[in-house]
């Protein structure tokens, strides 16, 4: 088998197989904070960063479970540790950048219980990725959620001044807006095959 | 005001009882999750062998055992066990008599919609593939992924040739993917119209594959043979 | 348009609407008879209105003080007419507004006939004795904004004046007042400029004229005092050159900064109207009683400028140069900018510098509203470079402190070239106006 | 005589007198040439096919309107673009089923659940053609060979399918310019490209009838001359930059240009006012955004062309793109 | 085996996290009074602003703190007031119902237009349009904007084009008084029931022309009145609301029916000789 | 709000006037966690694609929510309030892994078929947000009820977008064929987008009934 160049990794959690937009994952801050373009925009950084600190404790734990023979305590391990580390670190940040905290932290608690996050971590091990391989697929997850969030976004913001029918206002207009950036995104298949 | 020292003064308690439920709680579902995988593991594990064992009968008609091969560092053939995960894995096929039907390889690349896996059965005796499985794929259901379903297609891998010239080291012909009806050598692959994308990928992975092993089997042709 | 602007030495975007202005353009300055009923607003200007200092049923003559300025930004107010004061009490403007006012019953035969008072001499006087005289002739900016002049000219502390522009560019279509003022009363704005000279110390004087005044140009160009620092200048034509914003930048390359004024990059802006009227007044002590006016439009029958006095009713000057039968609308002022009358008993204020009737027939209303296409037409011809798409859809769903706060609304001089362009018909002026009347309306309610 | 009741309104009073309707109707005109070439090199199938798409838009646009309780919008025009637009836009031999759903969708999906004319985000037109592309991706990749000497008598067996059946195929596929040079580096003659004398969707084929009708409408300043000349610029000199590293590998720019929807993308889609920025710069970004992604999917992705996802991607961004790039305002100091 | 892996994991994990979140229970506690939100619950949500804070929230708050009283909220009903004093163990300061009063009684039916506006359809708006071509330039447009701006519904224009309050779904936010661009609206106890109609500061019977229900400033309303209870300031009478003004006399002479009584639904009641004008229809539009 | 008594009462309604199938119907329609709550929409979009991968998901999540819902209610008096959350989440983590070799134990088939998203139960905020609300302050028995009215109103969107889904998108139910074989599948619905679209399309059908049943009683009520 040849490995996936980290280019292809990034390219294809962003763009080609972006999680919102193809796998599904994350729907429900996709549809509850793009809103408004800054905290869609806040949003998307804390979930990259908690992607990548996901990323990493997964990767950890998973060859912690390989080297004890425990392998079927994967899924409850993972959302065990990524929920604590993720209390750490918004305490931590709390504490050492109050700035900070305003801009990312609120999220982060919405964000522990996230298809997004989990799903991340699920793919990376099936997928096999070794270390670097799984930060550059946070990367480009985080990415490719962060886009989505503000193209959404953008286009509801615009959308608040537009004569909307009443039926279709709220989530089915967002819905539909996900449908038509979906097939847009379908534009990006096969990049870099 | 009140309702705070009054927290204060019962902290110790409640952390207690915190630690207590949540390791509690914690140990059941350690009993739980344990029962569960040891109950359902050997059917598991059948369930999945009968899996593998039916895709590698697909790209090797007639296989009767198996044993499973992979590739180290120096390009050695080495026989491993099952549980082990080393990459390039290979798959012998014998027949009753032990005799060296074909081999079911597995390569991966990039199709339309993502990574594609496969395993295709190559015949060391008739240098060709001689069948072809998908084992995971993202291609568009109806259309990319009639590499699994079309038997047009699939026809192409009954005997595709991937001969070695005579230094046994590269092939005669790449494998090329052609359009739909064009095939002309027995080394081309008939493409899917409207898939052309996939069929390609189909194409770059199994020459890209045996471009590497077809040499490289050949050259452990005895290793393989001895049952 | 818009692809060979850069050609241009001039402004960036703008418009160029049909002028309309061959028919009135040669024809000479007239006197208008006087109206049997004066109404006189106390409010004809920006500011303070001005107080009453006469009393019902005494007698004055034509010059005599009516009204005294109500505080510096304000100016007195002359009687144009002799006559007698029939009544005081609340009369009509153009705003809608009634204001205090005074109705002035002029004799059937008044004489034209101005007294004489106390003439400042521009050898003698010092600025300040000057800048005073233009407070006391009640004399207002005539370009449109009726802005009282003496104020705009006390350069504040700490700024120079190194430039006074004379603004004969008149852009507004259909309107011929300030080319006909530059072609009879050449003399007279030669006279105003040097009394604005002491005044604002200005160096240097830019005369500004359209090029579709050529003859004017060439005219005061003749007659410049040898040895003036005064230059005319002929500008391209567009609308809206004649703003004061972008004058400046046409002809000094300078911008006024946003929320600012000329004289904050060191300019003065001054109508030629204006100007004469400094001339012509300022040496005999006397104020002001009557102004140019171009009374034109499809719905008018003799056609024309006239020397109207102040305080003429509408409807008098309407039957006197006659009109259509079908009149639909009037305007005070141009196409662009001009207020339409909702009542022809409001009266010629200091400020009206044309009279437009329109009958129905020549009326094209803009009914059809569709919704903002986005086409752009609006940002390409807005001089100010704001995003009038933009402001007018938030404007529409009333986000107004948005509009303010992100979009520069408070920057729209409500020019309406934005409104001209857009296919779309939509009202985007008024749209403006509203939502800048609101902002004041919040920002004061929070001071 | 005077004393009629005055009509008050605001300032201006004057109109420079070209309404949306007219610009609207005035694009239509600037189409035909385009689509007529496409019916005389097709023949029956693409008339039918844009009478299609265009009358099904139309009435959709009708019937939603009255729906809603709203006056009937379909006088503005701009459902007939819509109309005749997805029609160019698809293949001459495209079942009339498809395409009828495609102009219902691009209306109700791509216009009136956003509000209708003026609040659509994204073009309507590209929004129907991308969910028949999704939907249908054989039928909307299957060509039709142009210049058939029986064009005006017969015409494709899978123009009449009937409505869920699946249409025989009975075009030949992959023979398109960039089909060939994507997969078989099979490169065409740019007169020929630039002629039309080539197979491809309906209206796209012939290059410099779609630039004429672009040059009339940026005559009439009825349309924003900047996104074209952004993006066409972009692809040059992105394309050629390219062909200058490798021209084995990659085409002439000149190619690039004039293959595949570029042209009708570029000059007529990209275009749409309502989904593109409205500020100048914006407009320049917004075009050399598309330009970009063109030749990204072209060259590196899978799909042979990528205008349609180009645009429709750059449709998502321009919020961003006018919100971002505002023009400076008279006397606020530099950017 | 198996068990003992899974009970060492997770009893190991789950130990930590325990850990991890007592650590956390003690670091970040919320310190709030828990009694803030309680009120807030007990607050009618509609953020209208009427009791002069910016928002439920605040008021609770401010209620919490002891700085206003309950009945400041002129939304909550009596009950829910009552509730929250109860709650807080304050009184509830009852404070009279306001509704918010109209200034103004030429409907189409009896005050002229004198042109024809054309424009957005909003008072704001017209008015900017040389006043918005009502012949009376103190009146009421009638374009309604302050019925749109009401959140409650309080308002509906009538047949006449003039806007009536509906006094029960009044809340006295004062939504109105700000929208409306002829200042017509203000905020009034409903105990006062002698109201001044009109705002029209001209003097004379010249405005009867322009509105037939106008105050004509001629002051015999302020005679009539007693104890000084009306004073013409303007051109105007104003009621001197803090003396006894429940009295119906200054009303009955009013040639015109400026100055009015008001019953208990805040139905007009007109004095004895104020002329009677019955009019189904519109007014004929005026001339110029 | 107070209903308008209506003379005709159907079979619903003589249903809803017992406390237990009231819970049970909350769940399953006025409350329906998908198309009234809009919540947990991921694997509602994502393994909707086929009638049969809908119906087994939407299983495999009523058995969590039973499971979870049961044992948080019988332990709701010993979790003390600060650790809740966690704990829930380990208890629904357990029973998800439990599901999951469960199925996979059944087929490997469609253990592909459903890939991660059986795994994602753990995070899916119905269950959660079920065990947070209802399980953790009401009996075993009624919370009991609500799951399996939540399940079963949950199974019941998964089924009506992944039947949609297939009808379209392959021309069959449950893998049977219901066009005849000439029939054109709509590619897209097989796509992500076509998940959206189905999903907008039956929240479009749900809004448009409420709002007609709203102006029905404002009709009502008016005269
Ligand atoms: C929604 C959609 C899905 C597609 N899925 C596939 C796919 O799975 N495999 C593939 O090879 N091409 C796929 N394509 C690509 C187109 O069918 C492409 O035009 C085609 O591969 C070109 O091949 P042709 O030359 O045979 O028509 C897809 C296109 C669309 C629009
Ligand atoms: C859009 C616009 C157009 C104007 N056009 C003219 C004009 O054509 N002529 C003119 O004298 N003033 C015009 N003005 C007024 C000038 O900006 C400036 O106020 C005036 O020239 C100053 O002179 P004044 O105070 O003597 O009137 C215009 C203003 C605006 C906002
Ligand atoms: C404006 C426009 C946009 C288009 N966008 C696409 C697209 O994104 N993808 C696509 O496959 N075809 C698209 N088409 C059709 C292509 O231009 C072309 O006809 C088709 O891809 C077949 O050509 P090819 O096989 O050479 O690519 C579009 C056509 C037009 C007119
Ligand atoms: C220059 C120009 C280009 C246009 N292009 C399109 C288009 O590509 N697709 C479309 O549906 N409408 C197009 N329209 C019409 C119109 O803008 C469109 O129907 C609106 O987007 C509907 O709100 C165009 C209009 C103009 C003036
Ligand atoms: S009216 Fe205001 S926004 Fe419109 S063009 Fe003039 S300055 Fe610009
Ligand atoms: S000109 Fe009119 S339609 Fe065009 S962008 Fe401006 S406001 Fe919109
Ligand atoms: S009261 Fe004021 S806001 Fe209300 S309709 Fe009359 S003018 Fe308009
Ligand atoms: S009696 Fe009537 S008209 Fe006279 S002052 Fe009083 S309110 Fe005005
Ligand atoms: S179900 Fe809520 S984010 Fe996925």
């Amino acid at each position: 088998m040849k490995p996936e160049s980290f280019w292809h990794i990034f390219i294809n959690a962003s763009l080609i197989n972006n999680f919102v937009l193809a796998y599904f994952l994350g729907i429900c801050p996709f549809l509850g904070v793009s809103g408004k373009k800054e905290t869609a925009m806040k949003m998307g950084g804390a979930v990259t960063f908690v992607m990548v600190i996901a990323a990493t404790c997964a990767y950890g734990i998973n060859l912690l479970l390989i080297a004890v023979g425990a392998p079927f305590l994967q899924l409850i391990s993972y959302i065990v540790v990524i929920a604590s580390t993720v209390q750490l670190v918004e305490m931590f940040i709390k504490k050492m950048s109050p700035a900070l905290f305003r801009a990312l932290g609120i999220f982060l608690p919405l964000i522990t219980t996230n298809c997004a996050i989990l799903g991340l971590v699920l793919f990376q091990t099936n997928k096999g990725y070794g270390f670097l391989e799984s930060i550059v697929y946070a990367l480009g997850a985080g990415a490719g959620f962060t886009l989505a969030l503000m193209l959404m976004a953008g286009l509801r913001e615009q959308l608040d001044f537009a004569e909307v029918p009443e039926v279709t206002k709220g989530t089915v207009l967002t819905l539909l807006i996900a449908g038509i950036l979906s097939l847009s995104f379908m534009g990006f298949a096969g990049l870099g095959g | 005001m009140q309702t705070m020292s009054q927290a204060d003064t019962t902290e110790p308690t409640i952390s207690l009882k915190m630690l207590k439920a949540m390791v509690g709680i914690g140990i059941v579902c350690a009993c739980l999750i344990a029962l569960t995988f040891e109950y359902t593991l050997p059917r598991i594990e059948n369930l999945k062998a009968e899996a593998l064992n039916k895709a590698i009968s697909i790209v090797i008609p007639g296989m009767v055992t198996k044993k499973t091969f992979g590739v180290d560092r120096n390009n050695n053939l080495l026989e491993v066990n099952n549980k082990d995960k080393s990459p390039h894995l290979l798959y012998a096929g014998y027949d009753e008599n032990g005799k060296l039907m074909g081999l079911a390889v597995e390569a991966s690349g990039i199709g339309f919609g993502g990574v594609l896996r496969i395993l295709y059965g190559y015949d060391p005796e008739k240098q060709a593939i001689t069948g072809f499985h998908v084992l995971e794929s993202k291609e568009t259901p109806g259309l990319g992924d009639k590499i699994e379903k079309s038997s047009d297609f699939l026809e192409n891998f009954r005997a595709l040739d991937v001969s070695l010239n005579e230094d046994n080291v590269t092939l005669k012909h790449k494998i090329t993917v052609v359009k739909n009806g064009a095939k002309k050598n027995p080394w081309e692959i008939d493409g899917i119209t409207g898939a052309t994308i996939s069929s390609r990928a189909i194409g770059n992975i199994l020459a890209d594959s045996t471009r590497q092993m077809a040499p490289l089997i050949n050259r452990h042709k005895s290793n393989l043979e001895k049952n | 348009m818009g692809f060979f602007n850069f050609l241009q030495n001039s402004f960036k975007h703008g418009i160029h609407p049909a002028e309309h202005k061959n028919e009135t353009k040669d024809l000479p300055i007239r006197q208008f008879p006087f109206a049997p009923l004066i109404i006189l607003p106390t409010l004809q200007h920006t500011g303070i209105p001005s107080q009453i200092i006469v009393s019902e049923g005494q007698e004055v003559v034509r010059g005599q003080l009516l009204a005294k300025a109500g505080g510096f930004v304000s100016v007195p107010l002359h009687a144009p007419v002799s006559g007698t004061i029939r009544k005081m009490g609340y009369v009509p403007t153009i705003s809608g507004k009634k204001v205090p006012g005074i109705y002035l019953e002029s004799f059937p035969s008044s004489s034209q006939e101005v007294p004489e008072g106390k003439g400042i001499q521009v050898e003698s006087a010092t600025p300040e004795e000057i800048l005073q005289g233009i407070q006391d002739a009640g004399i207002v900016g005539l370009g449109g904004a009726a802005f009282p002049t003496h104020v705009k000219l006390k350069i504040p502390e700490g700024k120079r004046c190194e430039v006074l522009i004379i603004n004969g560019v008149e852009c507004e279509p259909y309107l011929t007042t300030d080319h006909r003022v530059m072609l009879e009363q050449a003399d007279d704005i030669f006279l105003g400029i040097q009394y604005l000279q002491k005044v604002t110390g200005a160096q240097r004087v830019i005369i500004a004229v359209e090029a579709n005044k050529q003859n004017a140009a060439n005219h005061l160009a003749g007659k410049v005092p040898r040895e003036a620092p005064i230059k005319v200048q002929i500008l391209p034509v567009k609308y809206p050159q004649g703003a004061e914003k972008m004058l400046v930048s046409t002809l000094l390359g300078k911008e006024v900064p946003s929320g600012g004024l000329p004289i904050d990059i060191g300019a003065v802006v001054i109508n030629v109207a204006t100007t004469a009227e400094i001339g012509r007044l300022l040496p005999h002590g006397q104020g002001i009683q009557e102004r140019v006016i171009t009374i034109t439009g499809p719905g008018v029958k003799q056609k024309g400028n006239y020397l109207i006095p102040i305080g003429t009713p509408l409807r008098f000057v309407l039957e006197q140069v006659g009109t259509a039968e079908n009149i639909s609308e009037v305007y005070l002022g141009g196409p662009m900018m001009g207020t339409a009358v909702a009542n022809l008993d409001i009266s010629v204020t200091k400020g009206t510098s044309g009279i437009l009737v329109f009958p129905e027939t020549e009326i094209r209303r803009k009914e059809n509203i569709y919704p903002c296409i986005k086409c752009g037409a609006c940002l390409d011809a807005c001089p100010i470079f704001l995003n009038p798409s933009k402001l007018g859809i938030l404007a529409k769903a009333g986000a107004h402190d948005e509009m303010a706060e992100k979009y520069h609304l408070m920057d729209c001089f409500e020019c309406g070239s934005c409104a001209y362009m857009c296919p779309s018909n939509i009202p985007l002026v008024q749209y403006f106006r509203l939502s800048k009347n609101r902002v004041r309306k919040r920002k004061a309610s929070i001071t | 005589m005077l004393n009629k009741t005055l009509n008050i309104s605001t300032s201006p009073h004057a109109v420079q007198g070209v309404s949306t309707a007219d610009i609207m109707r005035n694009v239509v005109w600037a189409l035909l040439p385009a689509a007529f070439f496409g019916v005389y090199a097709f023949g029956l199938s693409a008339l039918f096919l844009l009478i299609t798409t265009t009358v099904s838009a139309v009435l959709t646009e009708h019937f939603l309107c009255r729906f809603s309780n709203k006056e009937s919008t379909v006088s503005d025009w701009s459902a007939v673009i819509t109309g005749l637009l997805l029609g160019m836009t698809l293949p001459p031999n495209f079942p009339l089923w498809m395409a009828f759903l495609g102009g219902v969708i691009s209306i109700t999906l791509g216009k009136f659940i956003f509000g209708g004319l003026g609040c659509n985000v994204f073009n309507p037109a590209l929004v129907g053609r991308a969910f028949l592309q999704a939907a249908f991706p054989v039928a909307i990749t299957t060509w039709y060979p142009a210049f058939l000497p029986d064009r005006f008598s017969t015409y494709s067996v899978a123009t009449f399918t009937l409505p869920f059946m699946e249409p025989a195929l009975d075009g030949f596929t992959g023979a398109t310019p960039l089909a060939a040079f994507k997969f078989s580096h099979q490169a065409t003659a740019i007169p020929e490209l630039a002629l039309g004398l080539i197979s491809g969707s309906t209206g796209e084929t012939c290059a410099v009838l779609i630039i004429l009708g672009g040059l009339y409408l940026i005559a009439r300043n009825m349309m924003n001359w900047r996104i074209p000349a952004s993006i066409l610029l972009t692809v040059f000199a992105f394309c050629g930059l390219l062909n200058l590293i490798n021209s084995e590998l990659y085409p002439t720019p000149l190619f690039m240009l004039f293959s595949g929807g570029l042209m009708l993308g570029a000059v007529f889609m990209a275009t749409d006012l309502v989904a593109s920025p409205v500020t100048p710069l914006g407009n320049w970004v917004y075009g050399a955004i598309i330009g970009l992604l063109v030749v990204v999917i072209r060259i590196w992705g899978g799909l042979p062309e990528g205008v349609m996802y180009a645009v429709l991607l750059g449709n998502a961004i321009s919020p961003h793109i006018d919100n971002l790039i505002k023009p400076r305002v008279y006397g606020t100091g530099k950017r | 085996m198996t068990i003992l892996t899974a009970l060492a994991v997770l009893g190991c994990l789950t130990f930590l996290l325990a850990f991890i979140l007592i650590v956390a229970n003690k670091k970040l506690q919320v310190r709030e009074d828990p009694r803030i939100d309680a009120v807030e619950q007990m607050l009618p949500h509609t953020n209208c602003g009427a009791c002069g804070y910016p928002g439920c929230r605040p008021f609770a708050e401010a209620l919490v703190s002891g700085k206003v009283l309950p009945g400041k909220c002129s939304v909550s009903p009596d009950e829910g007031r009552a509730a929250i004093a109860k709650f807080l163990g304050v009184g509830i300061g009852a404070e009279e119902k306001r509704v918010a009063r109209l200034a103004c009684g030429g409907g189409n039916n009896v005050a002229l237009n004198r042109a024809r506006y054309h424009g957005i359809q909003s008072c704001q708006a017209a008015s900017l349009v040389s006043g918005g071509g009502k012949g009376c330039f103190w009146g009421c447009l009638g374009y309604g904007d302050c019925e749109a701006v009401c959140d409650f519904n309080a308002i509906t224009m009538n047949t006449f084009g003039l806007p009536v309050v509906d006094i029960d779904k009044c809340t006295a936010c004062g939504d109105c008084v700000e929208a409306c661009p002829k200042d017509l609206f203000s905020l009034h106890p409903i105990s006062h029931r002698l109201w001044v109609n009109c705002k029209n500061l001209e003097q004379g019977e010249a405005i009867l022309e322009e509105c037939q229900v106008a105050c004509t400033a001629c002051g015999k309303c302020a005679m009539d009145a007693p104890d000084n209870l009306i004073s013409m300031i303007n051109n105007l009478p104003v009621v001197d609301y803090s003396k006894n003004h429940q009295t119906q006399i200054p009303i009955q002479r009013c040639p015109t029916g400026a100055i009015v009584w008001l019953d208990d639904k805040l139905g007009i009641i007109k004095g004895a000789e104020s002329k009677k004008i019955i009019r189904k229809g519109q007014r004929q539009e005026g001339i110029s | 709000m107070s209903v308008p008594a209506k003379t005709k009462t159907g079979f619903l309604d003589s249903l809803e006037k017992s406390p237990a199938t009231d819970i049970f119907l909350k769940g399953l329609w006025r409350k329906n966690p998908t198309f009234v709550q809009v919540i947990g929409m991921c694997p509602v979009l994502a393994v909707s694609n086929t009638a049969e991968n809908a119906l087994a998901m939407g299983l495999a999540t009523a058995f969590v929510l039973l499971m979870s819902n049961t044992l948080v209610s019988i332990l709701r008096f010993v979790i003390p309030k600060q650790v809740r959350i966690s704990c829930y989440i380990l208890i629904i983590a357990t029973f998800v892994t439990m599901a999951d070799y469960a199925i996979q134990a059944m087929s490997v088939e469609l253990h592909k078929a459903l890939g991660a998203f059986i795994s994602l139960i753990v995070v899916n905020c119905l269950i959660l947000g079920r065990a947070e609300a209802f399980a953790s302050k009401n009996t075993v028995e009624t919370s009991v009820l609500d799951a399996l009215g939540m399940g079963a109103g949950f199974t019941f969107a998964l089924f009506c977008l992944g039947a949609v889904r297939e009808l379209l998108g392959n021309g069959s139910l449950f893998g049977i064929a219901v066009f005849p074989a000439s029939f054109q599948e709509w590619v897209v619905m097989m796509l992500p987008a076509g998940g959206f679209f189905t999903l907008a399309l039956w929240l479009f059908i749900f809004n448009a009934v409420k709002r007609a049943k709203q102006n029905k009683e404002r009709g009502k009520a008016l005269p």
